[in-house]
């Protein structure tokens, strides 16, 4: 199995969610107080808006689900917005 | 001119204000305190509460003036028109790319809600009278800009947008039931359903601690805007210069819609300050969502590094003068 | 009936009720309005301290009454009869498995404190007395019925129930000094010990800004019972209809038995509510602990989409008008 | 070593501390706002008794120290309660 | 001594203490009241400001107290001399190791916010007057003795202490700007500027609900510091011991010392109530960066979970009979 | 590409990410609201000084960079403050 962190503007978290639920996955863990830097802004998470603050959304699915959901992101999410998405390997233990 | 300083002064010396130096200036010195998240979001939906309960309630005791058609007409005017003024001079006089014009007209068009609160808390300080539905017309001043700037830079763009379809459902949901919007006309309701009985039983909380709670959210904001100083550079002056004409611009040209209307020194001031005002809640959000391509190191800089500080410093008692001496 | 009906509308009318429809409504638009969960954990700690507070300033003035003893029976007899007949309802009439019965009737043997703090409004707002113990006996009948509802599970059930021994332990200690049981008792009794003297120093903030606290709150609640709502179609048609007649039937037995007693208007009206109420805070922990297999899709569904609005609406007024024509 | 990272509901978080302390793992940590969704129902985070949030524990050990974690909180958690257990190779920089 | 027992009891009879009694048991009793940090962190931050504003008001009343220049002097005597006592007590009685002698000397030498504020609502209770400026004091008594301490810790210690250069750079930073002497200081000079007309604006949120905020705070802070007291095994003994009577050594110091300088009761059981008092904000943040050797589990449960409770339930009025003795 | 998880006491997150920037690294993310257990005292987060809480900060870079992290945290940071490195392979997608 895969796992696929996403790390996203906040403003853009509900989109992800609704996204991922389009491919069917079979869940994702949501950690919504993430600060960070990266080549934009530094994202702070001390402003009102929301857009200066960043959420990471970890998925865990197989590399065929996965593949599709990196699809997607791209096309609808991160040609727009900043983001950035880390791949590695895990193992569900069931 | 005197009258202008003297309010100035008497304006900067309230408790408010000064919270507010106090937070710019701990983060100039890197001092570490820290407001959660948490209790700035809730200070701000009390706000919004507070605003708008209040001006429901005075609407019920006052009934529906007819100037409230005249109000409604003219905050539609100054919501369109900002946008549109500010996009031209950031376009022709900044030559600043399409995309980041309509972003910043968007944000001038809007409207802030904590700068309308302390132009209530000038106007109460001076015992000025204006009318309860004000906190309506700031919720209907808060979308239109929003509108406009986009419809703008499609206009003005030859090349198609790359703005994806499904960005507009999000951005009219975003619009119209962002919360400022949704919160100040439901308080409002409220206000006016339960009168001046419901307002007795939580007068104690959303009216006698509303300045004591605007110094310690001014507090919060000043470190928000201190913290933000640091991506001055990045503004550039011209877009620096803008942030302090652009409120002057909007706040004259209000006086003077206002004054063909006729309406009172209060409303006169709320109206001119709204317009004046640069949102830094609602439109960011919106046009991150609607134009992911503008630069938020612009647009959050200004609105709240530089706009909002000068209005609440310097900007309301300044207009407050030009309307004295223009009336 | 149009007393009622007088009383549901100006029940209806009063701002924490506006509220809670707002933030409801707001919930449904999908607009972005956003209550930190830090604020409602620590504005439920408020209300539970306040209440107690009170009640133990109240205590101290009166006296202990006479009919503390009856209370206390009273509050015991309805904690242990309420999930009785509620699981008996949910299993024959249902035919819902033991372990969703037993859930379920965990949560409507219990009880919700921010009902009771509505009810309280309500009977300060009509000026009807009320004893100071009341806080008290909600804090007695928070845990009966989630220890009643777990044996009748156990009773039921012919194959051994897999929970585990380490959970008794865990739940013992979850529903004897859980939160709002320590915080109610807790400051019942600190109240009682400092009397009018202590209740002055702290007044302005435990009392008067209470309903406008409540205010707030119940945006909030509102909110979150809103986005339980969509998943209404799981809990079916029984479980809704149950949801909204097992608190009547509550109420209804609670005034017989208060009559009996020969209880205040008052205090039985805040029994009453107090067993049509359904627990959302300490039952569904407890439950989660005791009962993991139960569907938590059910019980925080019906607790707080269905009986809490339907109570803080229209039941506190119901039940006040059904002790007015049985007295 | 292997970092095994548990997803778990609020109300049960104490009890894995616990389970984790008997095993003497040498350590762990817990990020404690986390939403979800999975098979069972959403967690967003959003009421007051904390059933409908979700917790993540990491925890970096040894092989044979995680598969006594798993084993445990298979028996004693993960049989009532729905959690996830997540798990990846990683080295420890001492 | 019939006196000190009275006043010991009427003190533990207030609402603010008996509610840290109910949260250090609620923690024993593992209930599962939980106030989020943002909560805590916006109290102590609510605490500063409506603490320094106040003073600063009452500065802006009276006008500069000859007294203003002794108080200082004090302030930094006992700001330097609390910090060596405690660390020779604890290297030569305690045989402790320089690097923790300097830590602890560090918290003992500093002050607690929550602490002084309660002394002055003891204060109040009896109507005992005492000058704005204590506020002031407050704040200059935070930083030196950390100053003291690790300079203590490098005079004793043969070897370099490899305390890393960058790590003075952030030590001072936080020590002088850190946010409570900022806050402290901040407000205190807002309140001299807005004087009594900024007071009544903010009067019903930084004054009315002080003491029932205070509650609510020491709720919070009984539940860490019970908390804190499982570690109280680590401590061991000797230290245990240190953290009970240091506070009454450094108190009685400082009665003696300002009965030199001809204090009011007030002033003088406010210095005496700073210098008993034992840091743990500041402090353990800035020991943390400047001794990272030292171990956190004696400082913080020592200042947390013995020193802070002694001194809020008996040390308040031991200190203050023991000036009504000595007067 | 490399993950590598700092794990350390909130007092010293400003400094790390100081030192990060130092380095030149293209980008970091911070959860900020961590708690753990580990050799040293037990990190619950609550108390008001943020010495007992701890920071989770991710950085995602070239091996080569990630040494030069790892080498400049050892010296500045982990010889006084307790903290842990967690290193793990990851792929960025662009
Ligand atoms: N090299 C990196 N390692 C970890 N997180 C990163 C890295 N680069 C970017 N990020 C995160 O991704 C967000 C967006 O990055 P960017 O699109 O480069 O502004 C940043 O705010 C960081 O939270
Ligand atoms: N495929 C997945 N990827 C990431 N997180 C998951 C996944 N499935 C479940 N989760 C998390 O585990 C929790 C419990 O899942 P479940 O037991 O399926 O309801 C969810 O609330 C999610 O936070
Ligand atoms: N084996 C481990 N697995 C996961 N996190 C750990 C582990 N050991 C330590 N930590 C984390 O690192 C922090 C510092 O650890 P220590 O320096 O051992 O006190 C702890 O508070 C935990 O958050
Ligand atoms: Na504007
Ligand atoms: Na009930
Ligand atoms: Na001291």
């Amino acid at each position: 199995m895969k796992k696929l962190e996403i790390i996203i503007e906040s403003v853009e978290r509900r989109k992800v969610c609704r996204l991922l639920e389009q491919l069917n996955v079979s869940g994702y863990t949501i950690i919504d107080d993430v600060m960070g830097k990266g080549r934009h802004v530094t994202r702070s998470g001390s402003e009102l808006s929301n857009i200066l603050k960043n959420s990471l959304i970890i998925v865990v699915e197989t590399e065929e689900v996965i593949d599709k959901i990196i699809d997607l992101l791209k096309k609808e999410v991160l040609s727009y917005y900043s983001g950035k998405l880390f791949l590695s390997d895990v193992n569900i233990i069931d | 001119m005197t009258e202008f300083i003297s309010d100035a002064l008497q304006n900067l010396a309230t408790p408010m204000i000064l919270f507010f130096v106090l937070g710019f200036i701990s983060t100039i010195i890197k001092s570490d305190i820290e407001i959660p998240q948490a209790i700035s979001k809730v200070l701000a939906i009390y706000f919004m509460i507070a605003i708008g309960f209040k001006g429901g309630v005075e609407i019920s005791k006052t009934g529906i003036d007819d100037g409230l058609y005249d109000s409604v007409l003219n905050a539609l005017i100054i919501g369109v028109t900002t946008p549109l003024i500010a996009f031209l001079i950031l376009k022709y006089i900044g030559r600043i790319d399409n995309i980041n014009c309509g972003a910043i007209s968007a944000h001038y068009g809007s409207v802030s809600v904590v700068t309308f609160v302390t132009a209530i808390s000038f106007l109460n300080s001076k015992s000025i009278e204006y009318n309860g539905y004000m906190a309506g017309m700031m919720a209907l001043m808060e979308s239109p800009a929003i509108f406009v700037s986009i419809l703008l830079v499609r206009i003005f763009s030859s090349q198609k947008i790359s703005t994806l379809k499904s960005n507009y459902v999000d951005l009219l949901k975003e619009s119209l039931f962002n919360s400022s919007v949704v919160l100040l006309f439901g308080s409002l309701i409220i206000g006016m359903i339960v009168g001046g009985k419901g307002m007795s039983s939580v007068k104690p909380f959303l009216v006698d601690p509303f300045n004591g709670v605007l110094t310690l959210f001014l507090l919060d904001m000043g470190m928000i805007a201190g913290q933000r100083i640091s991506e001055f550079k990045k503004v550039g002056l011209f877009l620096g210069t803008f942030a302090l004409t652009m409120p002057i611009i909007s706040a004259v040209g209000t006086v003077l819609l206002c004054d063909a209307f006729a309406f009172s020194v209060g409303d006169t001031l709320l109206f001119s300050v709204l317009a004046a005002s640069s949102s830094y809640i609602a439109a960011p959000a919106a046009v991150r969502i609607a134009l992911p391509q503008a630069n938020p190191a612009y647009y959050i800089t200004m609105s709240l590094a530089i706009t909002f500080p000068f209005n609440i410093m310097f900007g309301i008692p300044l207009y407050y003068s030009i309307i004295n001496y223009l009336s």
